[in-house]
Parts: structure tokens; C-alpha cells; sequence
């Protein structure tokens, strides 16, 4: 019989088509920024400094998205901010992801004090404005890679805990989890055999976004000058000059300000888009 | 009898919280490897310098000790005195806080009517062209988070239109009247309606940068909730008796449906309040978040540890006023 | 009744739950008892038939009975030893051997795994060889052709679906089956074919069955004896031919006269 | 006696899609008389009555057919007037008696709001209505429970307050859509006696949608037998349980449980009668295809 799956099927295709690619086209970028990257990111060449975009009046050849005020490359100063983005993106969201989801599936599953214990330190950390807690944690551990990381984990793992309690709470209630235990299981195995894969998607999705929320967190760090070191290119400290120099040189705050928003979206619109097709009952 | 019981459960929960944020607070800033005097001094500083600006502190007592000390003092209002400034920090913060609050109040109004809006239109034509609409600007407004949207802001409206003030709280050139820091308030009660739209071209921006992404989830969840409520049986009857789409909708399905929209609005305000911090500090707008991150860059630890507290207390009694609303709300709870 | 002849002994159970919906701000939930004090055997190889109205307690019975739920007080004897209080450790073995079918076939079957998986899970835990033939054999007794091994539930009708229930507890060969309200998500006429197919198994494998039920109809075909529950406690408990001839209680004959037969001429209607 | 509602040649289908779900389905109810409307689940019974309260989910669309209250074809009148046509002769008796009433109002106003808002009664007769309404359902102490919220009162009571309120305007038409499937037995029975007593009473044509032929027995005096939206027989009462006339109807109703005949009731329906009655809808299909 026909119903409305087909057309739910393509729509999450084509997001996931879309927000993968872009992905995709950044982490090549930056994998081989060495090879791609027109210019070194950091070489200042004063002479040339404000030059506009290659469609622009006044532009030089050779710099396709201009020069900031010291006169280094936007475009190259991109793709290598790219590298700290996915770097963080990648290795934050993983642990925030691995951190939250265990403590929240133990929350969901087995109740009683390990979940009043978790709950309350939720309450607790919800009481933090979390990008202040992470400027003063950066403050605190000192600039670099994996203090962001830190950072990102300790003021984001209770969203992970959050939706992964409410879900597991959820299927514990399913039958088939006490089908499970009149199979014989032993609780931890329902956990993880049975519970476990059918969190997942949401996991996943989570991730997703969360590797979005950790670009940001790293563009709001560089852009307070607080992320891995002040002369490295990042998006934020890009955005942060673009900023004080908005009125005369709009580029170098508008090129970084497109590939950062493109590439939060494409997150968050790739986990939607996963999570779509994982769902067994829309397949 | 229930409600009263519910407060004072939230009332002791909300002790607990506060307490376990006082903790971590003071636990982040003194346990982590880092010496807080040596982050206070500028390099260089004699061994003599940090050992007197120790005991001056009291960082030479143990840490629980430090942290009781601290806590009396908190208790008694006296949250110590700012480095950076030289000020006493309570002053300090109360100052800066009706700018936060203000500009937290505005975006939340613009939230509700942007996403209220949203979820009523796509109701009411639901299944359309107008829902997809609503859909498509839902999910963009969801996955992009207000530091973004504050500076695609700056940058149409500020820039390329420039129609709103991208930096600043009320424009220098004013003379000022106000006796107190709630400035948009107090110029209505004056009458100054001059002042009045200075300040709102102030503080639109950053308000709406704030709004979207909670405008979007209110758009989305009370849509979702609001057509799950249409299927109900007590809908689909109100419509047998009679009544039109639009009756249906705002008195028979809307105050069901926007209990669950509620619920999450608190979180919600709560990280709309966090996300002034940095919208604070984009639009230099002078609220607690901007003093929060000179503090942070300073190194002014009486005056972080402040300020962390207060937005603490802000998020608690935020939620607490939420969970009232939805007990006053909900007939079951009220009458039990 | 032939004492030695039961697999269960069911003495003084008490089950109270706590009431999450009238818990105070302050302090444990308010307990409230579902269970009020049953004694009943189950003979070996009977069907057992426990019927009562919503909020009767039936439900509960039946999980207490293979131990989702532990009880409050009282003891379930079965085969001489009380497994009232064992833990998960203590039930393990006895796992194999008491078995359930579930009300909604689609949240008992985990909607990630295939059917094959479904049935062969079980049977791996305990160890049993030969787990592809007892799978096959398993399908074919309840009437699904092997190929559904691959399907996942969502691929099955309801009718299907509770049929793979019925597979995965009969693979394991166990000594007891509690099947829980396992038609009244089924319309009619798949109602008929799951009722006709257990009453083969029961026929075929010797089962020992408990069958919960709103149904007073559905009952009697299949039930040997019956028990009826109102409000947690024991309404009635006797074989079948007695309770729908001759009921002694006035709730079990309240609940026959409101049965609506397909009858214009029903009396007392 | 006159056919009250008239259902002609009606045909529905989700939007965009050639297959029906309702397919030419012709029926009609007389005032004063219970039709029953019988079916397993997804045959259509209850988008029937969807179909003339104009009520049916956004998707699905009718394509063909006529409804007609009184003569008057409902399809071909404006959407407003319509509503306003239904809302003041004709009402519905829905299915779960939990989720019917709006849990955040109280009873009373939602028995006379109708009264009110559509037919212009005053606060004042309305509210004296609404409780001799209670006290017809036999409900004790009426004004206590107009005062009350949906959650004070049991499954059997919200049913009861449901069915005063169907009957409140006085409807020349009440369309049942399984009212006593979610209750206890022992419930329904009153239930049922409830809404046959009330119906009779206020001399209503009656619409009465279940998938329990044990149900139809009580309360009905004709039925109509659907399968896969499509009618497959119309017949009396004491006609169709003495001698169904179609494959379908005989296998349906000895699949239906009946206690005092444990082993002649309970067959399972004959695949071959599935397949010969499927057969039969696509014959009808094919012939409709080829008509339009």
C-alpha cells in the first residue's frame, strides 16, 4: 500500500546527500591543506594587505577570497582553520558523545541512587552558563588543543546524558526488554544487546550536532582569544578580526562567517538525516 | 497544599543546586593544576608579592577551609572584593545584571511571539506549501546557534542596511535621567520614549540573535504538539459541534499543547541567558556576560566566582518559576 | 485438586507497587496493593485461564508469576521450590523453563533484530544446540515459512508478528507459557487463527499454560480451569465447565451476563 | 419512515494516489433506527463516519459520491455552512472516552458550549439543560460533576458525559464510532443499554461503527458489512444472524468468540474466502477505472 514513506525517504537523502558532501569537501580541504592551500596561512605581506575578493574591483589574481589587514591569504587562512575545526569537531564530539551516553544510559536503565546521583549533577551543571564555564575552564587549563577539548566535554556532556536518560527510560518500558529478561539476560547485556541499539540513532544525531556545537565553541574560544594558540588560523580569530575591521575589509569577516555556518548546518542536518535513515520503521 | 508542597521541594532542590555549583565554581578555580594568585599577578611578580597577596586572600588555608570562609561571606551578601576593579564585586554585579536581565526579557518576548506565530500558521495550514515553509526556517534556526546569528546580523542589519546599533547599550551622546540600571523600563515610567527607541535599536540585534534559536524550538515543539492535539477526540468533536479551524485551534487544542512547549522553555531560557555571555561581548553590550569575560581575562577571581553564582540563582529560580507556572496551568495538579 | 500433580503453588502473594501519580513532593511514593493475598496451584499440563476486568491485578499476576516482578509477601512454589525471592543469578536456570508471550507484539519484539535473531537469542543464552533447527522447527510449528527468519517485525502484519512471539517462547521448550492478553490487539479473524494454533501446541507439546484474558469467550476454548480476579483478590477459581454453567460468585456471573454474544435474542440484553 | 442520512456511490482516496480507501459505498439511516456498520480494522467503517461529520484527516479526500442529512447533500454546500449544518443536527459519540474530553476545561461547558456558541442558547438554559442532560444519563448529583474536570471521573462516567453531550442539541443524527471498545464488559453493557435507551428516547437516526458483531446484535436493527472499504452486505438484524447471505459475513461471524458454543465458534477465516472477496474488490475497481 502507498503511503507517505517514499517521500520521507528521499527528503532524508537528499539532506544527508547535501550535508555529507559539504563535510566531505571541507575535510579533503583541510587533510591536504598543504597541497591545496594557495598561500602559507601565516606569511604577511603588508604591501598587499585589504586586497577584496577575485570578483571585486581591485583584486589580485592569486588571491581568490583577498587578504586581511596583515595581508595574509583569507582563503588559505580558512582552509587551514578548517583543520583545528574538524580536529576539535571530531575528537570532542566523540568523547562528549562517549561520556554523556554512558553516564545517561546508566541514569535511564538502572534507576534507583546511580540515576538520583546523575540527575542532580545534571541540575547542577545546567546552573552554568555554559560558554562562560568554558572561557573560565580555557582560563584555568591555558590555551590549546586539548584544553578546548576538555572544555567541550565538561560543559556539554549533560546534553548527551539528558537525551540519552529520557530515551533509555523509554525503551526500558518496551517489552521487549522484558521479553529480554525472560529470555534469561542478565541486565548488563539487555543494556548494551538490547537497550543499547535502539538509542543509538539518537546517539548519532546527537553526535552530529554536537561536532557542530563543538566547531562553534572553538570559534567562540578564538574569537575571546582563548582557543589553541593566538597565531594560528582558526575561524573564529578570523571572525574576530573581520569584525573590528568590518567597515573596511567586509571579506574577511564574511568568507569565514559562510564556510563556519555552512558547516554547523551541514552537522546538524547530517545527524537529522542519519537518524531518519536509521529508523527502522521509516527503512 | 500540593502546589505549596511542590515550592518548597523546588525551593530545597534549588539550595542544593546552588551549593553544588558553589562547589564546582570554587573546586574549578583552585584544584585544577595553576597557581590562582600567580594567574591574578602579572608575570614576573616577586616570590614575596604572591606569598602576601596569598594570606591577603586566605588561598593559604586549606581548600575547605578557603570554601567555607567564602561561603559564609556569600551568605552574608558579601561576595568579596573585585582585583580588576577595586570594587566590592555585589555592587559590581547587581549594577551590570538589569542590563542581562533586559536584554534575556526581550529576546524571550521576541521568542515566544516569532515561534508562537510559526507554530499557529503551520497549524492552520498544515499539510501545505506554508507548513514546508515553516519547516525549512524551523530547522535552520534550530541547527544555527545565536553566536552565528549574531554575526549574520551585524553584518545585514548592521552593515549593509545598517538599520540597528551594532555595539553598545544606549548611544554616549544621551543625557541619561535613570536612577536605576533597568533602563528600558524605567524610560517607559518616564515617559521618555526617545530613550525608549534608542535602547530598543540597541539592543534588537542581540535580543533577536537570541530569539531565533529558541523561537525555532518553540516553533517546532508547540506545532508538533499542537497537531498531535488535533487528532485528540476532544478536537475532532469541538469540530463536529460546529466550530471553525481557527476556534478549534486557539481554544480547544492551544492550552493543551503548549504544556510540553512550556516544560522546555525554561531549559531553554536558561541556555538563552547563557548565550548572552558571548552575544554580550559581540554587540559590546554592557551586561554581566561582557563584565564575565574581562573577568575571565583579567583573572579577577572574586568577581568570576560572583558572577557564575548569580547567573546560578538566575537559572534556578528561571526553572522554578517555569515548573509553577506549569502546576498553575495544569488542572490535574491544581486540583489534587 | 491433585496437589501433586502442580507446577505451581501460589501461597498468600501479595504485590503492592508504588503510585508515582498520588507521590508527595516529600518522601517515597504512597504503595499501592495490586495483589491481595492469592493461593492457587497449576496442575502440570492444564491450561490456566486468569480473567478479570482493567485494574484487576491479572497482568501483575502473570509477570509476578515468571518473575519480572518480585512479591511483597507469600510464596510461588514451582516444582518444590520457592522462586519468589531468587535473584537474577538464581533465576537464570529457571528462565529456560518459564516462558511469556507479550500483549503488543510490537514492543516485545526488539525492533533492530531480525526474526531469526529474535528466536535464536534465547536459545543462545541457555546453550542449546542445534539453534538453526530449533529456529526452523520453531517457525514451522507456528505456521510462518522459514524465509521470515530474515524480516524484521515491522515488515509483519499483527497477526504475524504475535506468531513470532509465540515462536520465540516455544522454541525453548519450556515448561510453562504465561500468555498475556495476546489476542485483544488482533482483530477477529487473526484472534481465531493465534487461538486454534495455541490450542494445537498446547495439544501437540504438552504445554502447561497460563492465559490472561478479558475475555470470558476466548476462555473457554481453550482453559481447563479458570481463575477470576477482581480488585487483586480471588473471585473465583474453578474448571471451566463450572465457571460458565455454573458460576458461584456474583462478579463471575455479572461478568458472563455482560458479554454481548452475536445473538439478536440473547436473554437478559 | 425516511431515510434521515443518505451515503451515495461515496469514494475516498489519500491524496494523490489512485487507490481507494472508500470504495462506492452506498448507505443509508433512517430516523428512529440503529445502523450498524461492522468491519475489521482498516475496512473504512470508521472514515464513513468521518466522511459525513467532515471530519476526515487532511489526506484523504473524497473523489466521488453524496452525502445527504435531510435531503440536503452536504459535499456540495460551502464548508462553513456546512459545519454550522452538522454542529447543529447532527453529533458523534467517540471511541476513547479518556482522550474526548478536553482535560484542561470543565464538564459543564463543554456539554453546552455547542448550545451556546452555535445555538445561541442563553449561559442560563443551557447549564439547566446540561444537567437534566446528566440526570437522563443517569448520573447522580449533576451539578457536581458539571463543576468537575475530566480527571475526577471514571472511564464509565466520561462515557456517559459524552453521551449527554452527543445528545444535548437534540441531533437528528449521532454517529457512534466504537463508544464502548475501550471500556470493562461489565461497562459497556450499561453503556450500550445508555445509548439505546437515549436513542430511542429522542427518536435519533443512529450510525453505530464496532468491529464486534456481538455489539451489533444489541443495539442495531440493520447492518451494513464492509471489507476493504467496500460494502459487501446490507441486511436485518435477526436476517444476518440467522443466515448471512456473503462468504465474508458467514466466516466473519464464526470467527467471532461465542461462549455458549466454545467449539463451533472461533474458526479461523478460510484463506480461499479472503482471496475470493479480494478478488471481488478488484473486480469493483477495475469496472470503477474503467468508468472514470
Amino acid at each position: 500500500m502507498r503511503d507517505g514513506r517514499g517521500t520521507i525517504k528521499r527528503k532524508a537523502g537528499l539532506k544527508l546527500w547535501l550535508s555529507g558532501g559539504w563535510l566531505a569537501v571541507v575535510a579533503v580541504l583541510t587533510l591536504f591543506a598543504g597541497w591545496i592551500s594557495p598561500h602559507d596561512p601565516l606569511t604577511q605581506d603588508l604591501f598587499a594587505s585589504r586586497l577584496p575578493p577575485f570578483w571585486a574591483a581591485g583584486a589580485e589574481p592569486g588571491y581568490l577570497l583577498g587578504t586581511d589587514s596583515l595581508g595574509r591569504d583569507v582563503l588559505s587562512r580558512i582552509i587551514y582553520g578548517g583543520r583545528v575545526a574538524l580536529t576539535v569537531a571530531i575528537i570532542a564530539g566523540l568523547a562528549t558523545a562517549i561520556v554523556g551516553s554512558v553516564l545517561g544510559l546508566i541514569a535511564g536503565y538502572y534507576r534507583g541512587w546511580a540515576d538520583a546521583v546523575i540527575s542532580r549533577l545534571v541540575d547542577i551543571w545546567m546552573a552554568f552558563p555554559p560558554v562562560l564555564f568554558a572561557i573560565l575552564l580555557i582560563a584555568v587549563l591555558g590555551t590549546g588543543l586539548w584544553s578546548i577539548v576538555i572544555a567541550i566535554i565538561v560543559i556539554d556532556w549533560t546534553r548527551f546524558c539528558r537525551v540519552v536518560r529520557a530515551e533509555t527510560m523509554n525503551q526500558s518500558q518496551m517489552d521487549y526488554v522484558a521479553s529480554a529478561v525472560v529470555a534469561g539476560h542478565v541486565r548488563s547485556a539487555i543494556l548494551w544487546r538490547e537497550i543499547g541499539p535502539n538509542v543509538l540513532p539518537t546517539i548519532v544525531a546527537l553526535l552530529s550536532l554536537e561536532m557542530g556545537i563543538a566547531v562553534i565553541v572553538e570559534a567562540i574560544l578564538s574569537f575571546v582569544n582563548l582557543s589553541i594558540s593566538t597565531d594560528a588560523p582558526t575561524w573564529g580569530g578570523m571572525i574576530a578580526e573581520g569584525r573590528i575591521s568590518i567597515h573596511q575589509a567586509w571579506w574577511v569577516l564574511v568568507c569565514p562567517l559562510i564556510v563556519l555556518f555552512l558547516t554547523v548546518l551541514a552537522f546538524s542536518q547530517f545527524g537529522e538525516g542519519l537518524k531518519d535513515r536509521f529508523d527502522p520503521v521509516l527503512r | 497544599m500540593r502546589l505549596l508542597q511542590t515550592l518548597l521541594m523546588r525551593l530545597a532542590m534549588m539550595a542544593i543546586t546552588l551549593f553544588g555549583a558553589a562547589v564546582i565554581v570554587f573546586v574549578v578555580i583552585r584544584v585544577v593544576p595553576g597557581n590562582p594568585i600567580a594567574m591574578m599577578l602579572p608575570p614576573g611578580a616577586s616570590d614575596e608579592d604572591i606569598a602576601r597577596l596569598t594570606a591577603h586572600y586566605g588561598l593559604d588555608k586549606s581548600i575547605p577551609e578557603q570554601f567555607f570562609v567564602w561561603l559564609g561571606g556569600v551568605l552574608h551578601g558579601d561576595f568579596g572584593t573585585s582585583i580588576s576593579l577595586r570594587q566590592p564585586v555585589m555592587p559590581l554585579v547587581l549594577g551590570r545584571l538589569p542590563a542581562t536581565l533586559e536584554l534575556s526579557i526581550f529576546a524571550l518576548v521576541l521568542a515566544v511571539i516569532i515561534g508562537g506565530a510559526m507554530a499557529l500558521t503551520g497549524t492552520r495550514f498544515r499539510g501545505g506549501r506554508t507548513e514546508a515553509v515553516i519547516d525549512v526556517a524551523n530547522g535552520a534556526g534550530l541547527s544555527i546557534p545565536d553566536f552565528l546569528w549574531a554575526l549574520v546580523l551585524i553584518l545585514t542589519l548592521g552593515v549593509l542596511y545598517p538599520v540597528f546599533h551594532i555595539s553598545g547599550r544606549i548611544s554616549p551622546s544621551l543625557d541619561l535621567p535613570f536612577t536605576t540600571q533597568f533602563y528600558v523600563f524605567e524610560s517607559i515610567l518616564r515617559l521618555r520614549f526617545d530613550l525608549w527607541w534608542d535602547l530598543l535599536k540597541h539592543m534588537f540585534m542581540p535580543a533577536l540573535a537570541l530569539a531565533i534559536p529558541l523561537a525555532a524550538i518553540i516553533g517546532q515543539l508547540l506545532k508538533q504538539s499542537l497537531k498531535e492535539t488535533m487528532h485528540l477526540d476532544y478536537v475532532v468533536l469541538a469540530r463536529t459541534k460546529g466550530y471553525g479551524e481557527n476556534h478549534v485551534i486557539l481554544f480547544d487544542a492551544l492550552r493543551n499543547a503548549v504544556l510540553p512547549t512550556l516544560t522546555l522553555i525554561g531549559v531553554q531560557f536558561t541556555f538563552l541567558i547563557g548565550g548572552t555571555v558571548i552575544i554580550e561581548r559581540l554587540f559590546s553590550y554592557e551586561g554581566l556576560g561582557n563584565m564575565a569575560i574581562d573577568a575571565v581575562i583579567n583573572r579577577d577571581l572574586p568577581l568570576i566566582q560572583g558572577i557564575v553564582l548569580v547567573f546560578a540563582l538566575l537559572f534556578t529560580v528561571v526553572n522554578l518559576v517555569v515548573d509553577l507556572t506549569y502546576a498553575l496551568l495544569n488542572p490535574r495538579l491544581r486540583h489534587a | 485438586m491433585h496437589t501433586d500433580a502442580s507446577m505451581f503453588k501460589v501461597r498468600g502473594l501479595e504485590l503492592s507497587l508504588p503510585d508515582f501519580a498520588n507521590k508527595q513532593p516529600f518522601g517515597r511514593a504512597p504503595m499501592v496493593d495490586i495483589l491481595k493475598g492469592l493461593d492457587f496451584d497449576i496442575e502440570t499440563g492444564s491450561v490456566l485461564g486468569i480473567v478479570g476486568g482493567s485494574g484487576s491485578g491479572k497482568s501483575t499476576l502473570g509477570r509476578t508469576l515468571v518473575r519480572l516482578l518480585e512479591p511483597t509477601a507469600g510464596s510461588i512454589v514451582f516444582e518444590g521450590s520457592d522462586i519468589g525471592h531468587l535473584d537474577e543469578t538464581g533465576l537464570r536456570p529457571l528462565r529456560r523453563r518459564l516462558q511469556m508471550i507479550f500483549q503488543d507484539p510490537m514492543s516485545s519484539l526488539n525492533p533492530r533484530r531480525r526474526v531469526g535473531a529474535i528466536i535464536a537469542d534465547p536459545l543462545r543464552i541457555h546453550d542449546l544446540d542445534r539453534i538453526d533447527e530449533r529456529v526452523d522447527e520453531a517457525l514451522d510449528h507456528v505456521g510462518l515459512p522459514r524465509a521470515f527468519r530474515a524480516r524484521y517485525p515491522h515488515e509483519l502484519s499483527g497477526g504475524q508478528r504475535q506468531r513470532v512471539g509465540i515462536a520465540r517462547a516455544i522454541a525453548m521448550r519450556p515448561d510453562f507459557i504465561l500468555a498475556d492478553e495476546i489476542v485483544s490487539g488482533l482483530d477477529v479473524s487473526s484472534q481465531a487463527q493465534v487461538l486454534n494454533l495455541l490450542e494445537n501446541l498446547v495439544r501437540e507439546l504438552g504445554l502447561t499454560l497460563a492465559f490472561i484474558s478479558h475475555d470470558l469467550s476466548v476462555i473457554r476454548r481453550l482453559c481447563s480451569q479458570v481463575l477470576v480476579l477482581n480488585r487483586g483478590t480471588i473471585v473465583e477459581y474453578a474448571p471451566v465447565e463450572q465457571i460458565f454453567d455454573a458460576p458461584k460468585s456474583e462478579y463471575t456471573r455479572e461478568l458472563l451476563d455482560a458479554i454481548p454474544l452475536p445473538d439478536p435474542d440473547q436473554p437478559g440484553w | 419512515m425516511t431515510a434521515f442520512l443518505e451515503i451515495e456511490n461515496l469514494s475516498a482516496a489519500i491524496k494523490g494516489t489512485p487507490d481507494r480507501l472508500l470504495r462506492s459505498v452506498s448507505l443509508h439511516v433512517n430516523s428512529g433506527e440503529v445502523c450498524g456498520l461492522v468491519g475489521e480494522s482498516g475496512a473504512g467503517k470508521s472514515m464513513i463516519g468521518k466522511a459525513v461529520l467532515g471530519i476526515l484527516p487532511s489526506a484523504v479526500e473524497i473523489v466521488e459520491g453524496q452525502v445527504r442529512l435531510d435531503g440536503e447533500d452536504l459535499l456540495a454546500m460551502p464548508q462553513r455552512e456546512r459545519r454550522r449544518l452538522i454542529g447543529a443536527t447532527a453529533a458523534l459519540i467517540p471511541q476513547d472516552p479518556l482522550t474526548a474530553l478536553n482535560p484542561s476545561r470543565r464538564i459543564g461547558p463543554q456539554i453546552t458550549d455547542r448550545l451556546v456558541d452555535i445555538l445561541g442558547w442563553t449561559k442560563h438554559d443551557a447549564r439547566t439543560r446540561a444537567a437534566e442532560l446528566l440526570d437522563e444519563v443517569h448520573i447522580e448529583n449533576p451539578q457536581r460533576v458539571l463543576a468537575s474536570y475530566p480527571h475526577e471521573l471514571s472511564g464509565g462516567m466520561r462515557q456517559r458525559v459524552l453521551i449527554a453531550s452527543a445528545f444535548a442539541a437534540n441531533p437528528k443524527l449521532v454517529i457512534a464510532d466504537e463508544p464502548t471498545t475501550a471500556l470493562d464488559v461489565t461497562v459497556q453493557k450499561q453503556i450500550l443499554r445508555l445509548i439505546r435507551e437515549m436513542q430511542e428516547r429522542h427518536g435519533t437516526a443512529m450510525l453505530f461503527v464496532t468491529h464486534d458483531l456481538g455489539v451489533v446484535s444489541k443495539i442495531c436493527q440493520r447492518l451494513v458489512v464492509l471489507f476493504a472499504g467496500m460494502v459487501v452486505e446490507k441486511a436485518g438484524v435477526s436476517d444476518f444472524y440467522a443466515n448471512p447471505a456473503h462468504a465474508y459475513s458467514k466466516a466473519l461471524l464464526s470467527a467471532t468468540p461465542k461462549f455458549t458454543e466454545p467449539f463451533t465458534s472461533l474458526t479461523p477465516v478460510d484463506q480461499t474466502v479472503i482471496s475470493a472477496v479480494s478478488e471481488q474488490v478488484e473486480a469493483a475497481d477495475r469496472e470503477w477505472r474503467h468508468a472514470h
